[in-house]
């Protein structure tokens, strides 16, 4: 039992545990009816699918982030889809593996229009709000340090109290992952009274994490998103999916649909494996436009940024279905 | 003898079953056990604290700031919350109906909302709403409150200004045995209670007059706006102010009832004596009542005063940065260490409450009658 | 009824000039009636014993003499003054009037001598020095002036009440009221108590005693009023009362206690 | 002396009423609040505070407040300056039941009701066994109410033995409702008509033999028609909101006497083992803040069980809040059993009584009474406490509060849940303060 | 001194079987010793009254004779039956004596018919119908059976008292211990409690009374025992130690308190 790989062990068990946070708008968050939405939960639910078949197999677990890391070793929790940045140290020294990208943020910041502030740099001595246990906390220690802008941190440990705290005024500026920063700016009061600053200072991979050296199971959590970006790229979406694989003549769709070759077979998976997860929770696109584009509660563009697919700029880039 | 055998052998077996559990655990987990981490760098800074902290130092030194800033809001909500809830007990026993009832009714909503939803409440609502720095309140520009915090001037130089604190020490310890003589001697002789009060005057003028001398050695640090923020002083930010008046507020209205439960558990027959003999109102309740009624209160006082410690660790909800924040949440986040901190937390938390014990058990038994 | 009590009124006429004339007394514990038109004169010097069975309203009757209770009708005068709810009064009264408790009492965190001194330095504002000679003087008159410097806790019932005494007698009072003092006592104590009684009855104090020690009423007593159900049914000097009792009620209960 | 004959009969004079007093609550004011230039100023000074404070709150909350909007900034742009109650509305649902599934909420709007219901029995006092009710209540209860929370086939997934305690719940419950029903109808109870035919068969503990057959026999019967029910499964990670904090608090609040009384009478034995054990328990358990508690709690407790022990935040939770407060409960049972005269104990001595007899029908009943404030205290701080596990990630009525924040429509809301959950648990707590100065007053008679 | 306590068995030796025997009983609190060498024997139906001043040991005395104070040195024998340290005695002794004590000590959450009925049902295992019936002849006997739902604080002292001793009857024990059964009752109280005493001295009861009620010792008692300091001075039937003393500090004694 104890050493049976993951995956075997999600499917005797009959749902896949997920480990996620409290509250990360557009990533995780409950809605009023007690569901759980955001890209990661999608994230998972496309996992269930695939092993399953069944995008509602799945267990969601919040829980504290000085847990994260032993839920996973544990094999609590299978895997972890909250919006973790991938470190080095976190690579390498919790017993983890990070494994794909699924969304490149970045640190920025958010300031009062009527500071006349136009840079980070402009901000030396002030204060700042930032929400404690994040790496946005050590992100600002270190650029601080650097840069010699004495900063002074505010920490929270609830968003919705930093937020607050920074409408009124208490620090000068509010940091980030700026994803989140369009959320909270259009929290305000008067959202046009603030700007976000065009500096990002940090690299935040929000990426997924399973246990160290379970590659059989990486593979599945690897490939299902990489299965969504094809998708994507491929023009398949949950509206379309019937039809591309009783009709499409691509080669390319027709194996990542099953009809055509064994590709699932390495994976341990059944062959609509990746029909199901298309189905079920939508191609990469549809996953952002539901959580966090434009007309989401994070209301992020995504055109010309790193989440773009690669063929318009952007970073999302699946491998080969072969 | 045969029950006492058993427990003492099950006690020990589930101490070696836990213990054996979790060295396994750890192991399967890969975890380590050890206080190394302590001395390796925390790199995260702390809004404010009371001694020097920058990113740069040990984790070592982040316990220590979280038990200097735990420790001072812990003082201040207990020194204020005793005066006020003190007076808010005796006002509770008032004459005045409506102040009778006022006191009752900020006791009875202060101590049935939970304190975290009233910490919150005055950081968010009252706190973070005070005008930014540059709009903000200054009494004569040396004192400033802003929604950043409250700015006061200190000395700059250590060396002069521990002379004239020294001084001062002195001072009001020369004064206070002289008026200790005075009382002795001139007051208890002649009865005459001008005596005490001229004393009391003339050494407050001298007080004053010193400070003012002591002054002319000591170099200020004043706060001043400079660009986002006041420089130079000393501040205290405004978490620190909305945990300490959410505290002051809910342990005034424990100790409050405690004080009330301590006058009424007085017998009645000392009030209908007190007043046989003639005394009014005020000196009832100053030579009979409170005498009497501090033995009642000084236990669940202590008491209250334990448990402002141990609430001073909400305050981490708003993120103050007291022992719990620094130490239990964004160090274990970083280090991983949960027993180890944990057990350091906790350690800490028993020795406050072994110390106040302590003075508590050693005040009763020096205060209790001897024959009751 | 009134008539009834004028006739005895007539009996309770004292000679010499009243200390306390109470008029026509009622009071009420809610709807509960316990004094009913109780009308007595207490004169100067006069010793005066109260008795009857329990919840008679003895101490009630006590009580509003000494201002510890409100009443609802009626008026009480000592030496002249109707007492009325006001601060001179309150201060005339307790200066006029000392009281000793069944329970004695005594201030528990004080020592013995501190009792004693206590209303003299803060109240008659003597010098320290002063209020200590008093209190000994007393303390020694009820013969305990050795325990001085000890707590009320450490000492015996029969001693607490005998400072009690003192504590009372050191603000110089002109009347002492009694409520039962010996009632919480053992047997052998109660006469180191009465005996203080007795003394102090000799000094020629105006003195309301609450107390069923018969003895102490034959001996020092001038007047024995008996309660009953908060009314006066007897009042007269004690050979009369105590040995020719003219109602049912007091014979009832002096065969019971005595 | 004179006989007899010639004596007077005491015919005490009636009682009558006082007369009228004349004290009109013009004059009473004036001579409270207006007897010295003193308390005049207070009085004024109190009276304007007042003034200002409910003039502020008022407007904010109810003359200036937006009870219908779509989203927030709906709310900003109608009023301001007041408070934006329709968010709370909009989210009602999830402050009361968490994720609790919305067709599945009527289980557990079932299952406070049955709790009271189980209760309600107990006025009436003619009834036999009214303290077996109590503990009944304790014991059987949560069975009851988990099966109908957590649902699954009957025994099906939370096993036989659930299963039969959940049966014997409802059996009783049923048993002593039809028991009700017969005093209502001044009849015997069902025990007394089978006393007979027991007692041919049996000759000892007749009594106690014929309850538990009924018992039985009903408890058959529940379980029979039971097993026909299957509700669907609610996992414990979907409890949540108001649901959760009452059944946290209640938890705690129901084994907190039983922990308290064992380790109070642990911590007064005169064997020094389980003297320093309870000691020990007792006094660390209270010098450390709950927080520290509960995150021990979730982060070590794994750490020491099993590691194939299947564990959920709820149950480590509960452990903590347990221990909690069953430390704090000790303290206060202690102060109560020094309490009681020591007459009391020999006079059970002398009676025959035992130890145990001793404790449980003479000093712990005292005990406890004697306590009803200070437990009274207690249970209103453990409910208060419930609300930290939010600080640990458990969906109770706080965390969902504040997740309001976090909601697209609603997004920075949060002074306004913070305020109806402050309301919510005033009225909670000072109800049940209230109601134990109540019962105070009442068992007072008793003395 | 063993001589002393020699001379004074003699007199005490009774004619019938011994209920109770203390053979040189000696008993310290800490350094003091508060029961010195006492040696008496009670026969059964046997009435015993023990005086004496506050503190020379009589409630210790009756508390070592029902187990509920340890004793350091001599035996007591109950019915022959010497008294140990364990269960089985302990059950004989509650089996066999009853208690009083003066205050009462009853059950103030329980009514008083429970009082009464505890120990009947908990520990004779008596259906509850026959343990009321028990209970309430016995409060008829006393004389307060319409009280028995009220709770012990609705009553008077001398009911509660009353109430007490039909507690200790239900459990129809062989000897009844009185500590001062009167003691903390009002005068008047006082009678209704000893009539309820003196009946049960005429069923042939064997009682042992703490009591200073001299009127009560002279009408039911067969012998007095006067204790000082622990030890047990004079011993003998009432007409001889009460109006004829042989030691000056009976005498002493009893000048006080009659
Ligand atoms: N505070 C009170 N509230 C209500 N009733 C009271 C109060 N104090 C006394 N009473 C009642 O008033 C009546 C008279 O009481 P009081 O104490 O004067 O009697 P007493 O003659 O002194 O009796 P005792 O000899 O027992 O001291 C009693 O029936 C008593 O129950
Ligand atoms: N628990 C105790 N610890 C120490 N000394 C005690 C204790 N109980 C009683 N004593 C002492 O033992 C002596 C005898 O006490 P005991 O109660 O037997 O006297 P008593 O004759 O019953 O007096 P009273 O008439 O006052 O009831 C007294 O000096 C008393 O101070
Ligand atoms: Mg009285
Ligand atoms: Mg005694």
């Amino acid at each position: 039992q104890e050493n049976a790989s993951t995956l075997e062990q999600v499917k005797q068990r009959g749902y896949l545990s997920c480990v996620i946070g409290n509250s990360f708008p557009g990533f995780y968050s409950l809605n009023k009816d007690g569901e759980w939405q955001g890209m990661d939960i999608d994230m998972c639910r496309g996992v269930a699918a695939a092993v399953f078949g069944d995008a509602t197999k799945v267990k969601f677990m919040p829980v504290q982030w000085a847990q994260s890391f032993t839920t996973i070793k544990s094999g609590e929790g299978d895997m972890m889809s909250k919006g973790m940045t991938w470190t080095l140290s976190r690579d390498s020294s919790q017993g983890v593996d990070f494994l794909e990208t699924y969304f490149y943020d970045g640190q920025g910041f958010m300031v009062r229009k009527d500071l006349g502030v136009k840079s980070v740099k402009d901000l030396k001595g002030a204060t700042v709000c930032v929400l404690t246990g994040t790496s946005s906390e050590l992100n600002l220690a270190d650029y601080s340090r650097t840069h010699g802008l004495d900063l002074k941190t505010v920490v929270f440990d609830d968003s919705a109290v930093r937020n607050t705290a920074f409408f009124n005024d208490n620090c000068d500026a509010l940091t980030n992952d700026k994803s989140g920063l369009a959320a909270q700016r259009s929290a305000a009061p008067n959202p046009a009274d603030y700007v976000v600053l065009p500096e990002t200072i940090s690299k935040e991979a929000l990426s997924f994490a399973v246990k160290q050296n379970d590659s059989e199971w990486a593979n599945v959590v690897k490939w299902t998103f990489e299965a969504m970006v094809a998708a994507e790229e491929y023009g398949i979406t949950s509206a379309n999916v019937d039809d591309m694989r009783a009709n499409s003549q691509s080669p390319v769709v027709r194996r990542i649909l099953g009809v055509e070759g064994d590709l699932n077979v390495g994976l341990g998976l059944s062959k609509d494996w990746a029909y199901n997860i298309i189905k079920s929770v939508g191609n990469y696109g549809e996953i952002y436009e539901r959580n966090v584009g434009p007309n989401s509660v994070l209301g992020l563009e995504r055109e010309g940024t790193l989440n773009a697919l690669w063929e318009n700029g952007g970073m999302m880039y699946a491998k080969s279905f072969r | 003898m045969v029950i006492q055998g058993v427990t003492l052998a099950l006690v020990l077996a589930l101490i070696a079953y836990l213990g054996s559990n979790a060295a396994y655990n750890l192991d399967r987990l890969g975890m380590m056990f050890g206080f190394d981490f302590l001395s390796s760098t925390a790199g995260f800074d702390i809004s404010w604290s009371l001694i020097p902290y920058d990113p740069s130092m040990t984790y070592w030194r982040v316990f220590l700031v979280g038990i200097t800033n735990t420790l001072v809001l812990a003082f201040n909500v207990i020194l204020f919350g005793t005066i006020i809830g003190t007076v808010v007990g005796i006002l509770r026993l008032s004459s005045n109906p409506l102040v009778a009832l006022l006191a009752r009714s900020y006791v009875e909503v202060v101590r049935n909302v939970p304190l975290l939803i009233q910490i919150i409440f005055w950081f968010t609502a009252v706190f973070s709403t005070l005008p930014p720095p540059r709009r903000g309140y200054a009494l004569g520009d040396l004192f400033f409150l802003n929604n950043r915090g409250f700015y006061f001037p200190s000395p700059h130089s250590d060396v002069s200004f521990l002379w004239f604190a020294g001084a001062i020490v002195v001072f009001v310890g020369a004064a206070w045995l002289l008026y200790r003589k005075a009382r002795a001697t001139r007051f208890h002789q002649t009865g005459n209670r001008k005596v005490v009060r001229t004393g009391w005057f003339i050494w407050a003028v001298a007080l004053v007059l010193a400070c003012i001398i002591g002054n002319g050695f000591v170099e200020w640090s004043i706060p001043a706006l400079d660009g986002f923020n006041l420089e130079g002083g000393q501040y205290v930010p405004v978490a620190f102010g909305a945990a300490f008046v959410a505290m002051t507020v809910y342990r005034s209205a424990a100790i409050a009832e405690s004080v009330r439960a301590g006058m009424e558990s007085i017998d009645r027959g000392q009030h209908e004596a007190a007043r046989t003999i003639g005394f009014s109102r005020y000196q009832m309740l100053r030579l009979i009542l409170i005498p009497q009624a501090i033995r009642a209160i000084i236990p669940p006082l202590a008491n209250s005063w334990l448990v402002a410690v141990k609430d001073s660790s909400l305050a981490v909800a708003i993120g103050f940065p007291e022992l719990v924040s620094v130490f239990m949440q964004t160090s274990i986040n970083q280090t991983g260490r949960a027993i180890e901190i944990i057990s350091m937390v906790m350690g800490f938390y028993i020795l406050v409450s072994l110390i106040i014990s302590y003075l508590l058990n050693q005040y009763n038994a020096r205060v209790q009658y001897k024959v009751m | 009824m009134s008539q009834f009590n004028e006739a005895r009124a007539t009996v309770s006429e004292a000679a010499s000039r009243p200390a306390i004339r109470i008029d026509g007394l009622n009071k009420w514990y809610g709807a509960h009636h316990v004094l009913r038109d109780v009308s007595l004169t207490i004169a100067e010097k006069e010793i005066m014993v109260v008795c009857g069975p329990s919840g008679s309203g003895k101490s009630t009757l006590i009580r509003c003499l000494n201002h510890l209770e409100e009443y609802q009708e009626g008026a009480i005068a000592v030496f002249g003054h109707e007492l009325q709810r006001d601060q001179k009064t309150e201060k005339f009264i307790h200066q006029t009037m000392g009281m000793v408790f069944q329970n004695f009492n005594l201030f528990p965190h004080l020592t013995v001598l501190e009792n004693c001194t206590l209303g003299l330095t803060w109240l008659r504002k003597k010098p320290e020095a002063e209020a200590r000679e008093i209190a000994m003087t007393l303390l020694e008159r009820v013969g305990i002036a050795q325990l001085a410097n000890r707590f009320p806790g450490q000492l015996s019932g029969g001693q607490q009440q005998r400072v009690a005494i003192s504590r009372s007698l050191a603000m110089d009072p002109k009347i002492m009221l009694f409520d039962e003092p010996t009632s919480a006592l053992d047997p052998e104590m109660v006469k180191e108590v009465l005996d203080v009684m007795v003394n102090l009855a000799q000094t020629g104090m105006t003195m309301v005693c609450v107390t069923h020690e018969m003895q102490f009423a034959r001996q020092v007593a001038d007047r024995v009023v008996f309660m009953e159900d908060g009314e006066i049914v007897e009042v007269g000097p004690p050979e009369q009362v105590l040995l020719n009792p003219q109602w049912d009620r007091t014979k009832a209960f002096l065969d019971h206690i005595l | 002396m004179n006989s007899d004959a010639q004596l007077k009969r005491f015919v005490p004079s009636p009682a009558r009423k006082p007369k009228d007093s004349e004290m009109t609550v013009l004059r009473w004011i004036r001579s409270r609040c207006f007897n010295s230039v003193g308390n005049s100023i207070l009085t004024l000074l109190v009276l304007g505070l007042v003034f200002y404070v409910l003039d502020y709150a008022l407007n904010w909350a109810v003359f200036d407040a937006v009870w219908h909007a779509s989203n927030r900034r709906e709310c900003m742009d109608i009023s301001p300056g007041g408070a934006c109650w329709a968010g709370v509305i909009d989210w009602f649902n999830g402050l009361m039941y968490g994720r609790y599934p919305i067709e599945e909420q009527w289980r557990v709007n079932l299952g406070v009701v049955l709790a009271v219901a189980w209760l309600l029995p107990l006025s009436c006092r003619s009834l036999a066994h009214r303290s077996l009710m109590l503990v009944s209540w304790i014991a059987l209860y949560p069975f009851l109410g988990a099966w109908l929370f957590l649902g699954g086939g009957f025994g099906a997934e939370t096993g036989p033995f659930h299963a039969i305690l959940t049966s014997l719940a409802a059996g009783f419950m049923a048993m002593c409702y039809v028991n009700w029903l017969l005093a209502m109808l001044k009849r015997p109870s069902l025990t007394d008509i089978i006393y007979p035919l027991v007692a041919r068969f049996v000759a000892r503990q007749t009594h106690i033999f014929s309850l538990l057959l009924v018992w039985l026999v009903f408890s058959g019967v529940a379980g029979g028609l039971l097993s026909q029910v299957a509700l669907a499964p609610v996992a414990i990670e979907r409890w949540g909101g108001l649901f959760l904090t009452l059944i946290i608090a209640s938890f705690a609040i129901t084994m907190s006497i039983p922990i308290g009384v064992l380790l109070a009478l642990g911590r007064r034995s005169k064997l020094p083992v389980i003297h320093w054990l309870c000691l020990l328990i007792i006094e660390l358990v209270r010098a450390v803040p709950l927080i520290t508690v509960l995150f021990m709690a979730v982060t070590l407790l794994p750490i020491f069980l099993p590691s194939d022990m299947e564990l959920n935040k709820l149950s480590q939770v509960l452990c903590a809040v347990c221990l909690f407060a069953g430390a704090y409960m000790a303290e206060n049972i202690r102060g109560g059993l020094q309490a009681i005269p020591r007459g009391q104990y020999e006079a059970a001595q002398t009676l025959g009584l035992g130890y145990w007899m001793t404790m449980l029908l003479i000093i712990l009943p005292q005990a406890l009474r004697l306590m009803i404030p200070n437990i009274m205290t207690s249970f209103i701080s453990i409910l208060k406490d419930t609300t930290l596990v939010s600080i640990i990630g458990l969906f109770d009525i706080m965390l969902m509060a504040r997740n309001i924040a976090n909601d697209k429509n609603w997004i920075g809301l949060h002074t306004e849940p913070l305020a109806m959950i402050s309301i919510l648990f005033f009225v909670m707590c000072y109800g049940m303060s209230q109601y134990s100065i109540n019962l105070e007053k009442r068992l007072k008679v008793d003395r």
